[in-house]
């Protein structure tokens, strides 16, 4: 969030960090286990297949703004880049009749421009992320409210029914689109750990002038970071037509907050270069337990928020009392 | 290593006299300003091939910021800098590494949270073989660990894992990683700013031992330091910087400890001293 | 074995809805049944509402009332529960297509707007009228009819309730209110600004007639001006009597909320859906009735109003 | 936003931040003399006075986030806390018929015990201040429901009536939280800048190792800072009565992003130790004047919030490269 | 500054034969571990009133991690500290402050973005005169400022301005703002962890002319260095760090430089050299 130019947090610990997504997984069983002692209906293979329906799109998105803060970065606009791909993959579809391929490819364009277009004012112009990316909010809310005429697109029936296609494992029907971010997930954890740029997204948040006098090129990473988020955020929007059946101009106002929510419970550093991917997954899907237990006990829905706020806490606190210990 | 009067810059790789080969890197009028303070006052720099050149100077004479010009690492406000006789005007490492200098920065540039062997090979990582993980750079970290526990080896730092982050080494291990690093991969030249500030005496003389191969390899060193022994172990030819600017180029052969500190602290004059003690 | 019967409102912030759940919570308790209860994030939240729906057929209810956010995002996660036997009823506002769900228990929001937009003009008699509105936010469809209701009721030529968006014809200043009081506020503060002469206000809820009201009073017109709103809270019935509002349309959450539960015990119980639309109707509430202008009293509204 | 036990982010820059409030100064009077242009009715001491009472609440509540920001937290809280406090307020004068200004004290600790809140779990548990004022929202925004049982509670005519009074300058009315909110700024400005508990604010958001090295208590301070801002969104409560004449249940949704939006656009890092609390006064007038100008131009919302969006990063951008001029 | 074979610490401020006086610190069996990493083990340490002590060893020998463990800043795992002879343990380094101690870290704990004068009084600022000016801590700057550049006019660096970001000053600069705060706050012990690394000659010599003095104002000094010609220079004694443990402690009075760093290397065990080598 500071100007690239401003050098590098050379940040040392006595206590070492555990970059393990083990605390964060203690936190997921310890709840998981909590509510099956609440609900009988908790501990059901059904349950599980819609906490993860329930995920995909904020998990998915949570991958790009995992990324985004590796890099000491944060993004406010991902849900409503979401909002605007949804949108151009439904109009496209259904009102200009596309093929379902293209405009779904087009919706994917659109995300990664948009993107691009954050990460270039930050890297050419030298603006904090969250500026830029608050800034961008308004204009892309601007933007779906005015390309869709404030009216929700409803998918045909027939439209993109490839994608609300479910499968059979042990008898509990899951979606194609569950499936497709737990791949995602995988695929940017090796990304992450395997490649030569994802070391360089790791240590761009670790040290950026390191990174920059080692002779990488910061702004063209930043540059492709942002862009390849705003391309996960089409992917979002491809799963957000899939589970609502339809695009609409009032989405993409919360996945924000949500999605940074999931990426801190998972134990990535808002300050950059510390992280794991898949403990933003295991964030993901702490909050969609706490809702799902939290409806099948039957809490009234303000006593929910009340004690979702104390649970999030809590299952911080797990993860930092697991990390002391170790 | 004695070496005749007259021909300054003697050691094995060395070559030849001022003009037979041309200057590797030449800087003429460096100037930097920091708001009031001006880092860089005029300040000119040469560096012949296969030379070590140690750069001397109080705290604040503005020696890291020649480097940090000589590297890209700052732009200079004013001056010009060349290479191999040909002006270069590097906006950033970047260029400066394409040209094959390698840099150790004092403030070690390194990313504390990544291990010893990323860091060493960060922005040069081994990939593994093969047309695909070439494309999408799939790294290969075991070659990776062995080849830094190769480089490191050399220095014989007490360092058990090179998958151990860098925040967890001591000052000086992470002074060997930086050191480790730049000898490694240099293809043009190499500068050290103060690369065994933070060094044991073994350790510091395992770095000196390491810059004479570098230089026996046939690439020129330009070494920073405050330590004075380690500089006259070394050094070919001595740069002493004054007030942002170059005083005098010293002949170590010739001219003694005290009166290099001397002419380093200004209570000696460029001027006053034996046209031989002088390297030309 | 307790008849499980969910309700999903909007926001859990708008008193219009908590009093909504708490009608219902009374009806659930009455008729012993289990109430479950979710909200979305903010209005509009749609995969909130989505998420809510699915949790609640995962936790075996077989009545969901909702209050859609969506009336067009919604249909699909509706219709996947109808398909697993649930029945599900509209609360308040319909969705599109209305088929989509088993009832809807409603007021109509545009008639509501034409009440008060009624009112207002004849209160006008002859003067030449300055209007600003301040509305919900863009592209609320409730905002929208309550919004072009009122329009159409105060005679604005060529607004009907088929205009998809917005109508600013014969509107000086059209603001977001968001229905918040601080927000109406800061809205009507820049309208005024904006065109000193407004005599006229039309606010999309009773908490963004009070915010109004402030700045008026700040700039030292309340007198002058003319606020019309919609809602019948008691808190906004007693600012009609208090003269803050001129006129406001009052609708009735508790009645939606109880008619909604009891459909639900009764599909529980002997297996019949309810069907159709209810309209729980809409009065007009003011103390300065105008002949021509059918309206009721302040007392009347206290005596019907939802809240405290 | 990290583990206060992961230690010190030694920045190091060439190119010198510049910490003057110069930059967002003038984006500032671009922006006024912009909209001068555009609608005579714009630089007038009545707008003037009007953004200034607008900006009263968010500003108050800004300040205690510019405290936190500097020691590289965050605070999701604030708003929530505000409307809590405002509720507290009005329910004893009213309800209860406590003395007012027995119920403004009740309503200050209020706030002041829930940030401190915030703190203790920060410091004692060492969790990241995002999560832990993210849980203490929901926990409020429920406290707030509960308490108020969703009902507003106007203020009586003869109630606060002292916060209500305006004085008169030039002609025109101004308003005491004005005013008051203007002092807060001043003060904290003073405080941050010549006592040495705020330099130490400064020195635990640079490095808080060399903080706790040098002996300072960085637990201690951080509380206080929680606590003292808690007690700012008390303040802010007080004000929003003053504004809207009542308490509202639906207060406080916004005023987080709203004020670290001020805090960011008055140019001082998220990453803490850097900025400057005046600037953070700039940054809402800044938007106030967006909001108020664009009215005035009578531009439909929609193109206000893209508008907006847009401004928002010219503004910041304007403050970039008058530093880069420098 | 020669001295009889028997008495080891014989510099004027240095105390009397062990015993006679209480040690002023001493701390026994400290054991330190990270993860695998054991950066102490099994350490001891002892300290006389008034005297210089030299710690020396190899890199990651462990040094910064006893110094830690002595100043509070790491808690170690098992041993004890004892200070005047009464055990301490220290949870922080408030604690160690409380006790007059003072140190230098080798990683100097700055503030980078706040001025050197902040950075000196960090903790504790010189306040206003007057009993309101007390309770509200209002600072005087221009007193800091003033006695700020006193402070540091002491070791002459070419520093501008105290109003100056540390962020801006070169690498020896900023050290010499570690040193000089350390210097002059210590009302008990002074601890310094390589303060002379980054120096050039003149200004380390000011360093240690520094330590001299603050030893004959009575205060003993720990001083961590890889400068052998600076320990010999002003060491009474010189603790030798080896593995993680204290190998031995050697009169330098006696030993030769080359004995010194063969016992810091392992080429020379402690227990082949003469007795009175060792200091006892
Ligand atoms: N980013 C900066 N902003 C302002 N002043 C700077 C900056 N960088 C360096 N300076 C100033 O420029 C002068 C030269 O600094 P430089 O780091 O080049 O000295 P040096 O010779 O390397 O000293 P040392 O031996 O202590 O490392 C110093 O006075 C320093 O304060
Ligand atoms: N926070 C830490 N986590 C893990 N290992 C650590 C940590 N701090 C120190 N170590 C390890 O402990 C050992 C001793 O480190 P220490 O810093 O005490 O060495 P030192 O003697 O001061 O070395 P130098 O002369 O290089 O400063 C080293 O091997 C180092 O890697
Ligand atoms: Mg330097
Ligand atoms: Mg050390």
């Amino acid at each position: 969030m500071t100007q690239p130019s401003t050098a590098p947090p050379a940040k040392r610990s006595f206590h070492l960090p555990n970059f393990s997504t083990l605390g964060p997984l203690i936190a997921l069983l310890v709840a998981c286990i909590f509510f099956a002692t609440q609900s009988d209906r908790f501990l059901t293979l059904n349950t599980f297949s819609l906490i993860l329906q329930q995920a995909s799109f904020v998990g998915v998105i949570a991958i790009g703004q995992t990324l985004i803060i590796l890099t000491a970065g944060i993004d406010l606009s991902c849900g409503m880049i979401m909002a605007l791909s949804s949108m151009v993959i439904g109009k496209l579809a259904v009102e200009q009749g596309l093929p379902v391929g293209l405009a779904i490819l087009a919706g994917f364009a659109v995300g990664a421009f948009v993107g691009w277009l954050n990460g270039l004012l930050i890297t050419r112009w030298k603006l904090p992320p969250f500026i830029v990316t608050l800034g961008m909010y308004s204009i892309v809310f601007a933007a779906v409210r005015i390309y869709s005429r404030a009216t929700s697109v409803p998918m045909p029936p027939d439209g993109l029914t490839f994608l609300a296609q479910r499968f059979e494992l042990f008898g509990t029907r899951f979606s194609y689109g569950s499936l497709l971010m737990l791949l995602l997930f995988l695929l940017t954890w090796l990304y992450l750990n395997y490649t030569a740029p994802g070391r360089h997204i790791y240590a761009l948040g670790n040290n950026p002038e390191a990174v920059r006098l080692s002779g990488i090129n910061n702004n063209r990473l930043l540059l492709s970071v942002y862009t390849f988020a705003g391309l996960l955020y089409g992917v979002a929007a491809l799963l957000l037509l899939e589970r609502i059946g339809g695009a609409s101009p009032e989405a993409g106002q919360t996945e924000n907050l949500e999605s940074i929510t999931a990426v801190v419970i998972g134990g990535t550093s808002l300050f950059g270069g510390r992280g794991n991917v898949l403990g933003t997954l295991i964030g993901a899907l702490i909050v969609g337990v706490f809702r799902s237990g939290l409806t099948l006990m039957g809490l009234d829905s303000v006593y929910q928020n009340l004690i979702t706020g104390i649970l999030i806490i809590l299952a911080v606190a797990t993860d930092q009392f697991s990390r002391r210990r170790s | 290593m004695s070496a005749p009067f007259s021909s300054p810059g003697s050691s094995p790789g060395s070559a030849a006299a001022p003009g037979s080969r041309p200057l590797v890197m030449e800087a003429r009028g460096l100037v930097k300003r920091y708001g009031q303070v001006v880092a860089m006052n005029g300040a000119d720099f040469e560096l012949r091939p296969g030379e070590i050149m140690a750069v001397i100077g109080d705290n604040g004479a503005g020696k890291s910021s020649l480097i940090k010009a000589l590297s890209g690492a700052v732009t200079p406000d004013e001056g010009q800098i060349f290479l191999e006789g040909r002006p270069v005007a590097f906006r950033s490492p970047i260029d400066a590494r394409r040209e094959g200098i390698e840099t150790v920065y004092q403030d070690l540039a390194v990313a504390p949270a990544m291990t010893i062997a990323e860091n060493l090979f960060l922005g040069r990582e081994i990939l593994r073989p093969g047309p695909v993980a070439k494309l999408l750079k799939l790294i290969d970290r075991k070659k990776m660990l062995e080849e830094a526990t190769r480089h490191m080896q050399g220095l014989q730092f007490a360092i058990k894992s090179m998958s151990q982050p860098v925040e967890t080494l001591s000052g000086g291990q992470r002074q060997g990683v930086a050191v480790a690093r730049s000898a490694a991969f240099a293809r043009h030249v190499v500068i050290m700013d103060e690369p065994t500030a933070a060094l044991g005496v073994r350790e510091g003389n395992m770095v000196l031992d390491l810059i004479r191969q570098v230089r026996d390899k046939g690439l020129p060193v330009i070494l920073i330091s405050h330590n004075m022994p380690h500089v006259f172990e070394v050094a070919d030819r001595i740069h002493v910087h004054r007030m942002g600017r170059r005083a005098a180029i010293l002949n170590p052969k010739v001219i003694s400890m005290a009166d290099t500190v001397s002419v380093m602290t200004g209570a000696l004059r460029p001027e006053d001293l034996s046209p031989d003690m002088l390297a030309g | 074995n307790q008849p499980i019967i969910g309700l999903i409102t909007k926001t859990e912030t708008n008193p219009f809805f908590v009093k909504m759940k708490e009608g219902a919570q009374k009806e659930a308790t009455r008729l012993g049944a289990k109430l479950m209860t979710a909200a979305g994030k903010q209005d509009g939240d749609n995969a909130g509402q989505v998420t809510a729906i699915e949790n609640m057929v995962a936790a075996g209810a077989k009545t969901i009332l909702i209050t859609p956010s969506d009336s067009k995002a919604i249909v699909p996660a509706i219709a996947k529960a109808r398909a697993a036997g649930v029945m599900v009823i509209a609360l308040d506002s319909p969705t599109e297509p209305a088929s989509a769900v088993d009832a809807l228990f409603a007021t109509n929001n545009y008639q509501a707007g034409i009440l008060i937009g009624k009112w207002a003009k004849a209160s006008m008699g002859s003067k030449k009228a300055v209007i600003a509105t301040l509305d919900l936010f863009p592209g609320h469809p409730v905002g929208i009819a309550r919004h072009n209701g009122f329009l159409e009721g105060f005679g604005v030529k060529g607004v009907t309730s088929k205009s998809p968006d917005l109508v600013n014809t014969s509107v000086v200043c059209a603001q977001d209110s968001f229905g918040d009081q601080a927000k109406g506020q800061t809205a009507m503060e820049n309208c005024l600004q904006k065109n000193p002469d407004i005599n006229v206000v039309y606010t999309i809820n009773e908490p963004a007639a009070a915010g109004a009201y402030q700045a008026l009073k700040a700039a030292g017109k309340e007198k002058d001006v003319l606020i019309v709103s919609v809602d019948g809270g008691c808190a906004g019935v007693r600012n009609v009597q208090a003269g803050v509002i001129g006129a406001t349309s009052q609708q009735y959450p508790l009645k939606m909320a109880s008619m909604g539960v009891a459909a639900g015990v009764n599909y529980a119980k002997t297996g019949k859906k309810a069907s159709g639309y209810v309209d729980t109707g809409v009065a007009l509430i003011t103390n300065k009735a105008i002949a021509g202008v059918k309206s009721n009293d302040g007392k009347f509204g206290l005596a019907n109003c939802w809240g405290e």
